[in-house]
């Protein structure tokens, strides 16, 4: 066989070479150059993001157990830039509370690893490839949500989450078993051909849904979103909120859009009911959260369920509209993120009323947290608007315009609690606001990134059209 | 193929086990033993690969290899929580469940 | 830049420069230079408009159209015909007017000019927009920044009115969006591609089951934010609570969207669900009417006198909309002009009591027609134009609602019709028992005596809504004509 | 013939209103004063020269004076329904032209001495020359719209006069009072005009009251409850005039006017403003008449009669000269009224019309120099009330001879103004409708005691002791009263009838003797009880008050139409209607939507136990999911 047909997998073997550099470094480099392997790491990754962009054609390899096209490469990008921009986020944090124990080259290792993982799984050609990228993406953030071995919030975290997803995945590999029981097979093109509703593959398709409505953290496989990212390390929580979320929406809309087209009668209502009880629980639950974080997680379980309204309808339109709407989340979720990283890195304050009178000492961050939250809510003119606005619309072209009234109901309520924290930032006055502060260059240069990915990807029309043409190779 | 046991009485016993393991999960106070039981869950559904792999679809050996795959990767997840486990033990010297409830609601 | 685009461009600029300046005065030079230069663009506007019209005879003239987002046919899309004409200049005038008021901004006062500025560009893209989308996108953008400028510049009660004001009118505009949404889907009935342009979709007979589920819808969504009972509650505590620049753009342009989305999206698209439903909210606007001018006649809040007056006299903009006829839409576009300048200055006013004695409790206050002659004889005037005097602009507005809605067949009209009129004394009785109470009599209190003379600003913000206000009462007749002619389209199309 | 110059008779105080309003601070008080009258008596000049040519430079077509209109479109409503703005020249509005002028120079020249130092002496001219400006608008209105506007004009100028001192919270209120009962009234005017332009098809005065156009022939073709439409319209908007006219139920403002500066009162509440009404019906004349057999008119004729009979017995009792006054001008705007509405329409039939009109020219005149002669009686003792006078014929010859001409005139003495045309009066009513006869007989005698009452209350009785001693007015205050005197005089000699009249022809009008020595025999009687009550002081007031009682109290109190007015306002409105409306929004309105964000909050609170930190309680919540959605979608929800 002649090995070109390996550059189907450019990005992950140059994830996977990067990974290895990082090992090696991390024993050939000097103690006292330590702090350099951070921008080391962060140089490199920016090269894979940036040779991410040339484009890979489509194929199989691996009897089709790896499959690869302009969407699925695109997507990958999408978290590529996801994690970059994470990276520069978390740098600091990295430089001060990490690498002074020696410890960060483990966290780039088990980051990358776990990304690895994520384009195994979105590329997967079959269920075993699934399954692989799917713990492969996994295991590696339980180890990195405990990574803070010091504090214990942390090992909790970790710790429900490995048995949360031990216990997600042993599920979903029981759907998965019965699933290979009604067709017969554990590849994907296989089973689309033969699939038929019966009992028992419907109880698979559910099984198997529950597996990764759990990493999407629907409800009611939601629970240990919060307790996670409250106890994970800031960089952590939004990596798992954007990035694994982001992989395993993706994963899902595939699995579901092509395999399992066929029983679309059944899942289209399990989504129509997930949907709205993922929307009203979670912020439901956003409402009295004090904590940024798991206010945070909370508003993402909310999202979560908008991004259903675009499932729903299984087609290109479906598609486009939920991958543009991830591609915007990443961004204001990130800049979120950011700026609580930031704060926190800074002032060690964590909770909504610390933030009081925000405005007043620090503008810029309080204007990029309003900007964030305000697209998270979906206001105008900023991009989230646009994302949910084009879901709405995808909703109501199959007719479901119930469901979009209820989501729109969803939306005000959240709109009361993202205003609740600009309140605390721009309405309050405090008596002990944080004080100062500026930030060094790699948190500056990433949240004037999401920044600018906030305002831009609203607006500027040409990459909605774009996803749109790439939609049509699902 | 064994003589006499046809796939539904392995099937009932596999379901039998995941629900065990799913029991366990629930009901024990002790870290380790949950992640025992989520063994079980693992190994029930490593049993359904093989048993319908063998009954149903003897010419290819798809459900064997996940099987296997899924034996390897369960010890990767076992040994990372029993790590994680004991990194907690040493901060608060217990691995009980009601120990780890500080975030809620 | 086409004309129109103008609008939106030019507050984007002075925004930008507001972000370089430091400290009030900068601030306010900039904003009231970006005013001067919105209303100059508005007054050309007029004549541009006439000069159009007259070799132009289509339903909007300056129309300009670039594809925004193909794949839902999304344009950003923009015309004006009379009615927009108007708005635009009342916007542009409530604007430089409420930059004046707020001359003596001390707090933020860079972000409060730039939040004035962002509701303004919202404002003036809703009236300019002919595509569903981008009025959407405008209508909240206008929205948002209330929320911050009463929540951070506002008295009294500012964070929970703030909240409920943005929350309410937000879930309208949600439901506004199920009912666009809906316009949307059902805008290729007889063939043809979905389309979000609203005088596309008027030449579509949208089947009347579907008119008759998404008007309800549409129409809420809109009415809300001119107070339609029992949707109204967000708005006297809004305007308590807000500073007075922002109650005057609040009252006198934001509430004026809604009147103007009923008109251009409710009634021109689904006239039939109109129809089926004009009973209904018709019901709703006269109590709206009456109970507005009732509830006005026990407050003894300034604002919540002037919040409550607005209830009714939207209300009555409600109506006239929805009685469906050229006379009494003539009348609604002319009273919403009339209130607009009307409560603007009413607010402006009542900042500048408050501002000097500290309290808005009409019983605290008395005699001040003795001590701060000027702002007390305006406000008698601005009072007798809301209570339709002849002369100001308030009576021609409502004479047109009158002659019209009475030119219906139907008793139940007329009934209402009848009501409604009836609500004129109402008006005048709370008008003059608050200027009795607070401008005449003695002079209740020692330490209003010797109140700061009115300012030159002051004076300026004055005059600039004054003036159209006796302008309109004085000669009517070009507007109206001006807005006459261009209902003609619309009404056809009703009818 | 063209009038279009008489456009300038408004003009020009409306320029002088706007000098004077907005350079209010600039100019210096004494040449206010100057520039108001001096506007006035231009007006006054071009009014009279348009007199002199209507009448008798020849604007007579065949025997039958023409109407003159110039009129340009203000506002359109529909294709047909428009409001125009312009003059209409018309026997009844030239004779108005006069009153108005007149009695407005008269009382510029007046207030010059009377509000001499008063601090807002600009301010008052610019009023009166906003009220001048007005009325000749109203007067030469060519259609119910322009009217109307012009009537509202009036109204608030009413409403800043009445309201001129404005730190006296009685002013105050009385000016409010005032506005708001005639904005009630207008209220049925302006449903009236509704009706009257949706029904008829245009506002124009023309067009409605030709006796053969369709607007008057086709009453017949609407009917409402039993009525023609029209004749709903019609009474609506005789509603409007009620309330400007003070006739029942809606006198009662016209009384506290009475708290303005008296100049207003004799120039607003005595001579022009409250005529309007009259001037209205009088206006829609031949639509009163033809329309369903003069249906409207006859509502017309008795609520004049009743208005008149109530007046004159209050004014019996009442001690404040002012009210006194006020209350004999509702009564006499009864009569006025009366008079209308007992008219025919052509020729000596129109005698009631014709009647009317004189009436309210020689009483325009009388009245308002009784008013001015009490005004510089008040300007003497700084009193209202008679108990505070006495004996002031010594101090103010002057004032007391005028008054006693006034008072004369109003209780219709040969050969004084109010005599003639007050007979005329009597006539037609005689004519028409024998009861409305006797009622006007005796209100005839009323007013004479009434007015005799309070002239020897004034002037004879026993010298009060004053603080400092009252003296005669200065001149330009006394000119205006002997003016005024010299009209009442020679008023009635003017030869009327032949230039009003219904049908516009004119006829010659004959005195009826017999009718005329019942009139004046029973003034007579009413002058000599006054004379023998009040000439000299003695008791015998108090007794025959005694003697009356509960009647005499009830008089006293007006009837006790405030009282009911205000339970209805203050108790009904206030507290039955506006009260709880506040309360209904506070607490349900707004409380719903409350309770909504509440609940919402609430609910988050309850539910938030589910998130209870236990990992297995999540695992358990995760397979229940699984299992409940499994039983769901394989056994209740498939469809397929």
């Amino acid at each position: 066989m002649d090995f070109s047909s390996f550059l189907l997998m450019r990005q992950e073997i140059l994830l996977l070479a990067i990974t290895l550099l990082l090992i090696l470094t991390e024993i050939f480099i000097p103690q006292n150059k330590k702090s350099s392997i951070v921008h080391l790491a962060i140089f490199l990754f920016g090269i894979h993001t940036i040779v991410g962009f040339f484009a890979i054609e489509e194929g199989n390899i691996f009897g089709g157990m790896f499959h690869t096209n302009d969407l699925v490469h695109f997507f990958k990008n999408v978290l590529n830039i996801g994690v970059l921009i994470l990276l520069l986020q978390s740098a600091d944090w990295l430089q001060e509370k990490i690498v002074i124990h020696n410890r960060g080259t483990e966290f780039f290792v088990l980051m990358f690893a776990s990304l690895l993982g994520m384009y195994f799984m979105i590329s997967a050609g079959d269920f075993l490839m699934f399954y692989l990228g799917l713990e492969l993406s996994t295991l590696p953030i339980a180890a990195l949500a405990a990574y803070e071995t010091t504090k214990r919030i942390s090992s909790e975290a970790g710790i429900k989450l490995i048995l949360s997803a031990a216990l997600a995945s042993g599920v979903s590999l029981f759907g998965i078993s019965m699933l290979y029981a009604t067709t017969g097979s554990i590849y994907f093109n296989d089973i689309t051909e033969v699939i038929t509703a019966t009992n028992l593959s419907i109880l698979g398709l559910i099984l198997f849904f529950a597996g990764l409505a759990f990493k999407i953290s629907l409800v009611p496989f939601h629970f240990w979103t919060a307790d996670v990212y409250e106890g994970a390390p800031i960089s952590i929580a939004s990596y798992l909120s954007v990035i694994s979320k982001g992989a395993a929406v993706f994963i899902l809309m595939i699995l579901l859009f092509t395999v399992l087209k066929p029983l679309m009668f059944i899942w289209e209502n399990l989504v129509y009911v997930i949907a709205i009880a993922t929307m009203f629980i979670g912020n439901l639950f956003a409402l009295r959260q004090q904590n940024m974080k798991r206010f945070l997680a909370f508003s993402s379980i909310a999202q979560a369920g908008f991004i259903l309204l675009g499932f729903i309808i299984g087609n290109q339109l479906g598609a486009a509209t939920v991958v543009y709407f991830v591609l915007i989340y990443v961004f204001s979720n990130l800049a979120a993120f950011g700026v609580v990283q930031a704060i926190s890195l800074e002032t060690g304050k964590e909770n909504i009323n610390d933030y009081e009178g925000l405005y007043r000492t620090n503008p810029k961050l309080s204007l990029v947290m309003m900007l964030a939250l305000f697209s998270l809510a979906g206001i105008p003119p900023v991009a989230g608007f646009f994302g949910k606005f084009f879901l709405f619309i995808a909703a109501a072209s199959e007719g479901y315009y119930i469901l979009v009234f209820i989501a729109v109901v969803n939306v005000t309520i959240s709109l009361y609690y993202y205003l609740l924290v600009v309140r605390a930032m721009f309405l309050r006055k405090s008596d002990n606001p944080i004080p100062f502060f500026k930030n060094k260059l790699y948190m500056r240069l990433g949240l004037i990134i999401t920044v600018l990915g906030i305002l831009i990807l609203g607006l500027y029309n040409p990459i909605y059209d774009y996803i749109f043409e790439l939609s049509g190779n699902l | 193929m064994i003589e006499g046991i046809s796939i539904y009485e392995i099937l009932t016993l596999t379901s039998i086990l995941f629900f065990i393991g799913v029991y366990g999960f629930i009901t024990r106070k002790n870290l380790i033993s949950i992640l025992i039981s989520v063994e079980l869950i693992l190994n029930a559904s490593v049993v359904n690969f093989v048993v319908i792999n063998k009954y149903l679809y003897p010419d290819m050996l798809q459900g064997v290899f996940f099987s296997i795959f899924i034996i390897a990767v369960a010890a990767a997840e076992t040994a990372l929580a029993i790590s994680i486990i004991i990194n907690l033990y040493r901060q608060i010297s217990s691995v009980e469940v009601k120990d780890i409830e500080t975030m809620k609601y | 830049m086409d004309i129109l685009s103008l609008f939106i461009t030019v507050p984007i600029i002075t925004i930008l420069a507001l972000v370089f300046t430091k400290g009030l005065k900068q601030a306010r030079i900039v904003s009231m230079v970006g005013g001067v230069i919105q209303l100059i663009m508005a007054i050309n506007l007029v004549f541009a408009y006439f000069k159009e019209k007259a070799v132009n005879d289509a339903i909007m003239v300056f129309t300009r159209d670039v594809v925004w987002y193909e794949h839902f046919n999304i344009h950003y899309s923009i015309g004006v015909d009379g009615v927009s004409v108007a708005l635009l200049l009342l916007t542009a005038i409530v604007v430089l007017a409420g930059v004046f008021i707020s001359w003596k901004m001390n707090d933020l006062p860079k972000e409060f000019f730039i939040s004035l500025i962002v509701l303004s560009i919202g404002v003036y893209g809703f009236f300019i927009s002919i595509d569903l989308f981008t009025l959407f996108v405008f209508f909240e953008i206008a929205v948002i920044p209330m929320y911050l400028l009463i929540g951070i510049w506002g008295t009294g009660p500012k964070e929970y009115s703030a909240m409920k004001l943005t929350l309410m009118l937000m879930g309208a505009s949600a439901v506004l969006l199920v009912g666009i949404l809906g316009i949307y889907f059902n805008s290729n009935a007889d063939g043809g591609a979905l389309t979000f342009n609203i005088l596309e979709i008027a030449q579509v007979n949208i089947p009347f089951e579907v008119q008759k589920i998404f008007f309800p819808l549409v129409f809420i969504g809109f009415a809300v934010i001119s107070a339609l009972f029992p949707f109204h509650t967000w708005s006297p505590d809004g305007h308590a609570s807000a500073p007075t620049a922002v109650s005057m753009l609040h009252a006198g342009v934001l509430m004026k969207l809604g009147g103007y989305g009923v008109f251009r999206v409710a009634m021109y698209l689904l006239p039939e669900g109109a129809l089926h439903w004009s009973w209904f909210f018709i019901i709703l606007a006269v109590i709206g009417v009456i109970y507005g001018a009732f509830a006005a006649l026990k407050q003894t809040d300034l604002k919540y006198i002037n919040a409550y007056s607005s209830v009714s006299h939207l209300g009555l903009v409600l109506f006239a909309l929805l009685m469906l006829n050229k006379t009494s839409w003539n009348g609604a576009i002319l009273q919403s002009l009339s209130h607009g300048f009307m409560t603007a200055l009413f607010f402006a006013l009542i900042g500048m009591i408050y501002s000097r004695t500290q309290t808005r409790d009409i019983y605290k206050l008395g005699g001040l027609l003795k001590v701060i002659p000027f702002i007390s004889v305006i406000y008698v005037i601005v009072g007798l134009a809301s209570l339709g005097l002849p002369g100001l602009s308030g009576f021609v507005a409502e004479m047109n609602i009158f002659v019209g809605a009475f030119q219906h067949e139907d008793m139940f009209y007329r009934v209402s019709t009848i009501i409604v009129v009836s609500a004129i004394v109402v008006t005048a009785v709370y008008i003059l028992r608050a200027a009795g109470i607070m401008l005449m009599g003695p002079v209740k209190n020692e330490a209003y005596l010797n109140l700061p003379k009115v300012t030159w600003y002051e004076k300026t913000g004055i005059l600039l809504l004054l003036i159209p206000i006796v302008g309109m009462g004085v000669a009517p007749l070009w507007l109206s004509d001006m807005i006459l002619e261009s209902l003609q389209p619309f009404i056809q199309a009703v009818l | 013939m063209d009038f279009s110059y008489t456009i300038l008779i408004p003009l020009i105080p409306l320029a002088v209103f706007l000098l004077l309003g907005i350079f209010n601070q600039k100019i210096k008080p004494a040449v206010s004063g100057y520039i108001g009258v001096f506007g006035l008596l231009t007006s006054a000049i071009i009014s009279f020269y348009a007199a002199y040519q209507y009448f008798f430079v020849s604007s007579k077509v065949d025997g039958v004076y023409q109407t003159f209109v110039e009129k340009t479109v203000w506002m359109n409503f529909t294709d047909t329904l428009r409001i125009d703005m312009g003059i209409l020249i018309d026997p009844i509005s030239v004779m108005m032209l006069i009153v108005v002028s007149v009695v407005s120079l008269m009382v510029h020249i007046y207030s010059r001495g009377y509000m001499k130092d008063d601090d807002g002496y600009t301010k008052f001219f610019a009023f009166l020359s906003l009220f001048t400006f007005s009325m000749y608008g109203l007067v030469l209105a060519t259609n119910l719209f322009q009217i109307y506007i012009f009537w509202e004009l009036v109204g608030v100028s009413s409403y800043l006069l009445i309201g001129y001192y404005y730190t006296k919270p009685s002013a105050v209120a009385a000016a409010k009072k005032a506005f708001i009962v005639t904005r009630f009234a207008d209220l049925g005017f302006l449903i009236g005009i509704l009706i009257m332009g949706y029904y008829t098809g245009t506002f124009d005065f023309e067009a409605l009251n030709n006796p053969e156009g369709s607007a008057i022939l086709n009453w017949a073709s609407t009917s409402f409850m039993g009525l023609s439409a029209i004749t709903w319209a019609l009474i609506l908007i005789f509603i409007g005039g009620a309330g400007k006219s003070a006739m029942l139920p809606f006198h009662i403002w016209l009384p506290d006017a009475m708290e303005g500066p008296t100049p207003v009162s004799a120039l607003i509440h005595a001579a022009t403003m409250v005529v309007a009404g009259i001037y209205l019906v009088a206006r829609l004349f031949p639509m009163f008449y033809f329309v369903e057999e003069g249906f409207a008119l006859n509502i017309v004729a008795y609520v004049g009669a009743i208005s008149s009979l109530f007046a004159a017995i209050i004014a019996i009792t009442q001690t404040d000269i002012k009210r006194v006054l006020a209350f004999s001008t509702m009564s006499q705007l009864g009569y006025m009224m009366m008079s209308l509405g007992v008219s025919g329409y052509d020729g000596h039939e129109g005698v009631g019309y014709m009647a009317s009109m004189f009436h309210l020219f020689t009483h325009a005149m009388f009245k308002a120099l009784l008013f001015l002669g009490a005004g510089s009686v008040i300007h003497a003792v700084h009193s209202n009330y008679l108990k505070d006078m006495g004996g002031l014929r010594k101090y103010m010859p002057i004032t007391n001879i005028t008054f006693l001409i006034a008072a004369l005139a109003i209780a219709g003495m040969p050969p004084f103004a109010g005599f003639w045309s007050k007979d005329e009066i009597l006539v037609a009513a005689f004519e028409h409708n024998q009861l409305i006869y006797y009622v006007g007989v005796l209100v005839a005698g009323l007013t004479a005691f009434y007015m005799f009452r309070i002239y020897f209350g004034i002037f004879w009785g026993k010298d009060k002791t004053y603080e400092h001693t009252p003296k005669e007015s200065p001149f330009s205050m006394t000119f205006p009263l002997l003016v005024l005197a010299l009209l009442s005089i020679v008023g009635g000699f003017i030869p009327f009838s032949e230039f009003v009249s219904a049908d516009k022809a004119g006829f010659v009008a004959h005195l009826n003797y017999p009718l005329a020595a019942i009139a004046v025999g029973i003034g007579l009687t009413g002058i000599i009880l006054a004379w023998v009550f009040y000439k000299k002081e003695n008791n015998l007031a108090d007794k025959w008050a005694n003697a009356f009682g509960t009647f005499y109290k009830w008089s006293y109190h007006k009837f006790y139409f405030d009282e009911v007015y205000l339970f209805i306002t203050k108790k009904i409105l206030f507290k039955r209607v506006a009260a709880p409306i506040a309360w209904f929004d506070k607490k349900v309105v707004d409380g719903t939507m409350e309770g909504i964000g509440n609940k919402t909050v609430l609910a988050s609170e309850k539910i938030k136990g589910m998130q209870s930190g236990r990992v297995q309680d999540y695992a358990f919540a995760f397979i229940g999911g699984v299992v409940v959605l499994a039983i769901v979608f394989i056994y209740l929800w498939t469809n397929n």
